[in-house]
């Protein structure tokens, strides 16, 4: 009696949910983000249900397993616009944006009601490495530091530190493809000294990006610029959200989307700046880390080489845009900091460039070589870029090198537009109230 | 006697801890919401029926976690937020413990937190916590010069370490305008205590949770509570130092104290959701170059005024 | 002296304590678990304080102990092998001198509580031992006072210059070689090594430079 | 009798917060391997967690050391203040001055920075 009185009041909680995101998953992320009855957590251990949001690749099921199975009981799974693997039985499949929230609300309850069992365990139970108790207590492996304990080897490295030479032990582990405050699909092999990073390396490189149609448009005929630069400020906004959140200011981080979700030419940056330089986003926050020479700032390219002081910017090449009178701004420092201050300024511009041309009616005109917000687009697409983190990140401080990773565009960018929109979601983007986001 | 001194200010206590622990919940969500987080259903159900999921998930272990300090930890921090309850007074005679060197235990309830909060990082033995717990010793570490210093300035006017005392001295005037820097000062000490908001370099979101990101179920539970019901305990702590307690006209004391302790609660929770987190090293940093010097200088200023 | 059972009976638990946790620092494999069983011993031997009327003393060591603690853990974990016992070892080295030193330790300490002469004079209720104490540091004491701020300020310094590695000029270490293994040696350390740290070590700094 | 009821406070809530933990975990069985492997966004460790860790801030605990056995001479310090009066603020003056010299150099030195 007393359990299902409990239960009832259960299901009534704020759906703690733990996104996995496939290809274009994140657009689920920030539609839930804004959906006031689920909670998205960092850990699956905070979780009751596992929702894998878009395709996720072959080469990622294995680590998508673990993370299914780290869920502690009991728990249910989602799949939003992906196959379910076949030995889930009864798995629900959701395939329009607008039923998510309440697809996943229906998931938590129903596990809470029992009407629906916890999701089974993938993989075998067994520990990581053969191993039984050794010691006086059933304890231990073999020697001081020998064997596997508890079936996993102890941390001996034995490596100097790269900052104070002490010689202590290094973690080494592999981060991702599913940890938060990576880019999509990234997943890294990563060596720690105490909390500073001593060796990075990225294994799995992050989904491409897809950007807004009108990029890909633009690429073919003459876009009206006030949509091309509305479209450039809500990707940076998309980012900033992302980066807010990793910082503890989760309001202006939702702010951030609000303002990205009903961009127009009238919007203003000037609340949102205003809001983050009160807070001392630019002062306290892990703002030092992650300089980027120009050998590695032309490698990225986009606002993260302008914030490095490099001036390069196809639309200066555009008459559309020189018809405006449109000079790029830059940074000098090329660090964390910069490449924020950066982004907030070209945010700003986009919008006074956006309200210009919408009034002046101005088209672009260069077809072949466009800007986009990730970077120049002439011959090649934007490539991927994270590589640059295994030389970026050494030497910093965790928080600080996840506050670099968030602060570096480092995804390609996917090479046809065409297929990144379902018709559903353009029908979401046009519907007017239903005006969620692009 | 019995009745007197054992049974009521156990009641007292554990009538703040869980009223306390929940109005936290309420008001964090309120401010929240205030601010543009999306919100629905029931602000005042939310966190029962928080709580309620949390008691139906079950625990999570990990490979070779230290059992004992795993679990001991949570209630630990609880124990501490209690003592540090019992500590308050409400009113003259109304008070839980009125120990004579109160200022110190107190004092001793913020060193005792730092071990506690290290040995939930460090039992789970998985990274993300064991770097929230090492975070947070540097954290523990550097707060504790400054409330040393800040409580031994509302000590000297009360000539005394008795939290009663030092409320009967802010008779004529509040040791919040006496001494200015004070109020300010102690409650960063607060938001490190509890790492919350700014200063919550434990349980951040780029450990994914750091202590509290492998536990799960009534461990996290009780952590969460525990959590809030320290902040409780330290706002009837600041209250005390610095907001004159019980002391107000036409109001009756304890009545006062409540108002007094909400106000806390309300800034320390609306720091937490205005303030980025601050990075670990910068804090060190900020906390021994700029704050401690600040705390030295409210020590000479409280000095000179005691003399006055 | 006249005081309730009930200080009795929480004197014989609290000394039980303090006792069997500071044996289980002992038998512990987890250098963060011995510390802070350590930390419980003192905290009980606080409490006993507190009973014994020096509620200041008590309460300080409740304090001090547990950042001590706290730093003793922090030092023996970055220092010691197999810092959280994942390996059984033995926690106790030098036994049988060990053992002697206790021995003479206990009886000596016993002997002291048992023969000497305890000076039989009951302190007035009214003494408050908190304002007592500040009144001996202001007066007699003052001179011990300041020195033991010299003593503090020789600590820091001392502290500083062994274990703070990048001073303002630099890295401490920075063009030093290791000694000698004999007078007037070759610096120590095995020179094939030194060769892959120039290659491997520089290749870190190379990034962040 | 303060610190009786101190200790039923003390033991009543650590009792408490035992018990919601204890209570629903009697009948729940062990988590498997998987589950108990620890959350690295779906990666994998190479060791335990447990090692000899890099603590950055290390001479910094060192100096807080020095530094709090100093400050416990203040609390008393502070009871008699008000009482002694100027002799009391030259006192601490002087023995605040001693260590402020160590706070300083150990600044100039960079403590306080991650070493």
């Amino acid at each position: 009696m007393a359990v299902s009185w409990l239960r009832k009041l259960a299901s009534r909680t704020q759906v703690p949910v733990f996104p996995v995101l496939g290809k274009q998953g994140d657009r689920a992320l920030r539609y839930l983000a804004l959906s006031p009855e689920i909670e998205l957590v960092d850990s699956p251990r905070h979780a009751s249900v596992l929702l894998i949001a878009g395709e996720v690749p072959a080469d990622r099921f294995e680590p998508l397993r673990r993370v299914h199975d780290q869920l502690p009981y009991p728990f249910t799974t989602l799949w939003f616009r992906s196959e379910p693997w076949p030995h889930l039985e009864n798995v629900p499949r959701v395939e329009k944006l607008d039923e998510l929230p309440g697809a996943l609300i229906t998931a938590h309850r129903e596990l809470m009601a029992g009407q629906r069992d916890s999701a089974p365990r993938i993989l075998t139970d067994k520990p990581p490495n053969p191993w039984k108790g050794e010691g006086d207590f059933g304890q231990g492996g073999e020697g001081m530091m020998g064997g596997v304990p508890y079936g996993r080897p102890m941390a001996m490295n034995m490596q100097d530190d790269i900052r104070d030479g002490l010689t202590l032990d290094s973690l080494t582990f592999r981060l991702g493809p599913f940890f938060s405050a990576f880019p999509p699909g990234m997943m890294a092999e990563i060596t720690l000294q105490g909390d500073l990073v001593q060796t990075w390396s990225t294994q799995l490189a992050p989904y491409p990006q897809s950007l807004d149609p009108v990029f890909f448009t633009a690429r073919e005929r003459p876009v009206p610029i006030a949509e091309l630069e509305l479209a450039r400020a809500r990707h940076h906004l998309h980012r900033l959200f992302q980066a807010l959140r990793l910082a503890g200011l989760e309001n202006a981080s939702l702010d951030a989307l609000r303002l990205a979700q009903n961009l127009s030419t009238s919007s203003t940056l000037g609340g949102l700046r205003r809001r983050l330089v009160r807070s001392g986003f630019f002062r306290l926050s892990s703002m030092e880390g992650g300089v980027l020479d120009p050998e590695q700032a032309r490698q990225i390219g986009g606002p993260a080489a302008r914030a490095a002081g490099l001036d390069d910017d196809l639309r200066l090449e555009d008459a559309g845009y020189r018809r405006l009178r449109f000079s790029p701004a830059c940074q000098t420092h090329g660090n964390t900091r910069a490449r924020w201050q950066q982004t907030l300024n070209e945010i700003d511009q986009s919008l006074h460039l956006a309200q210009q041309a919408e009034r002046d009616e101005v088209y672009t005109s260069e077809v072949d070589r466009i800007e986009t917000p990730r970077g120049p687009w002439s011959e090649q697409g934007p490539e991927d870029a994270s590589p640059l983190l295994d030389e970026v990140l050494p030497g910093l401080e965790w928080g600080e090198a996840l506050a670099t990773v968030a602060s570096l565009d480092v995804a390609a960018v996917v090479n046809e537009g065409g297929g990144t929109q379902t018709p559903d979601e353009l029908r979401v983007v046009q519907g007017g109230s239903g005006n969620v986001f692009k | 006697m019995f009745l007197n001194e054992l049974l009521l200010p156990v009641l007292m206590v554990t009538f703040m801890l869980t009223v306390g622990a929940y109005v936290v919940a309420v008001l964090d969500r309120l401010i929240a919401g205030a601010f543009g987080a999306p919100q629905a259903g029931s602000v005042w159900l939310a966190p029962m029926a928080r709580g309620a999921w949390l008691m139906t998930q079950h625990a999570n272990a990990t490979e070779a976690p230290d059992w004992q300090a795993w679990r001991l930890a949570p209630a630990l921090y609880l124990a501490l937020a209690a003592i540090g309850l019992a500590v308050v007074p409400w009113s003259e005679s109304l008070v839980a413990t009125d120990l004579v060197t109160s200022v110190v235990l107190w004092g001793s309830v913020e060193a005792l937190a730092t071990v506690v909060i290290f040995l939930h990082g460090w039992s789970a033995n998985a990274l993300l916590p064991l770097i929230g717990g090492y975070r947070y010793v540097a954290l523990g570490l550097s707060y504790i010069l400054i409330s040393m210093f800040v409580l031994i300035g509302v000590a000297l006017p009360a000539e005394s370490l008795q939290f009663t005392q030092v409320v009967a001295s802010q008779e004529a005037l509040w040791n919040v305008l006496r001494q200015p820097l004070g109020l300010p000062l102690f409650l960063i000490v607060g938001l490190g205590m509890t790492f919350w908001g700014p200063l919550n370099l434990a349980d951040s979101a780029d450990l994914a949770g750091g202590t509290a990101s492998e536990i799960s179920g009534p461990p996290r539970l009780v952590w969460d509570v525990a959590r809030a019901a320290m902040l409780v305990a330290f706002s009837g702590v600041a209250a005390s130092a610095f907001l004159g307690g019980w002391l107000g006209p036409w109001l009756p004391g304890p009545l006062w104290m409540a108002i007094k302790m909400l106000a806390v609660l309300l800034v320390l929770l609306l720091l937490g959701r205005l303030l980025p987190r601050i990075a670990p090293e910068r804090c060190v940093t900020l906390m021994w170059v700029v704050l401690l010097p600040l705390s030295f200088l409210d020590l000479v200023w409280a000095g000179i005024g005691a003399l006055l | 002296m006249n005081h309730g059972i009930g200080v009795d009976i929480a004197f014989l638990l609290l000394a039980t304590l303090a006792v069997v946790t500071g044996w289980r620092v002992f038998r512990t494999d987890s250098m963060v678990r011995a510390s802070f069983f350590l930390l419980v011993s003192f905290i009980a031997v606080g409490v006993i304080m507190i009973l014994l009327a020096a509620e200041y003393l008590g309460v300080a060591m409740f304090f001090m102990m547990a950042v001590e603690m706290t730093v003793m853990a922090l030092f023996m974990v970055m220092f010691m092998m197999n810092p959280a016992g994942l390996n059984p070892m033995n926690m106790v080295h030098q036994e049988r001198i060990a053992i002697g030193a206790g021995i003479v330790g206990f009886l000596v300490l016993g002997a002291m509580a048992l023969f000497a002469v305890f000076p039989d004079q009951p302190v007035s209720a009214s003494l408050d031992p908190v304002k007592s104490l500040g009144n001996e540091m202001l007066g007699d004491s003052m001179l011990i006072f300041e020195s033991a701020g010299l003593v503090l300020l020789t600590t820091m310094i001392g502290v500083v210059v062994l274990s703070c590695h990048r001073g303002r000029y630099g890295a401490a270490a920075e063009g030093s070689l290791p000694p000698g293994l004999e007078p007037g040696g070759d610096p120590a350390g095995k020179p094939e090594e030194d060769e892959e740290e120039e290659g491997g070590g520089h290749h870190h700094h190379h990034h962040h430079h | 009798m303060e610190l009786l009821t101190l200790l039923f406070i003390l033991l009543l809530s650590l009792g408490a917060g035992l018990l919601v933990q204890w209570l629903p975990m009697r009948h729940q069985p062990m988590p498997t391997y998987p589950q108990r492997a620890p959350f690295l966004g779906g990666g994998t460790p190479d060791s335990h967690a447990w090692s000899r860790y890099h603590v950055r801030y290390y001479p910094m605990t060192l100096l807080l050391i020095a530094f709090e056995m100093e400050m416990m001479f203040m609390y008393p310090w502070a009871v008699v203040f008000v009482e002694t009066g100027m002799k009391a603020m030259m006192e601490m003056g002087m023995f605040l001055a001693i260590l402020s010299v160590g706070i300083v150099y150990a600044w100039r030195e960079g403590v306080f920075k991650w070493q």
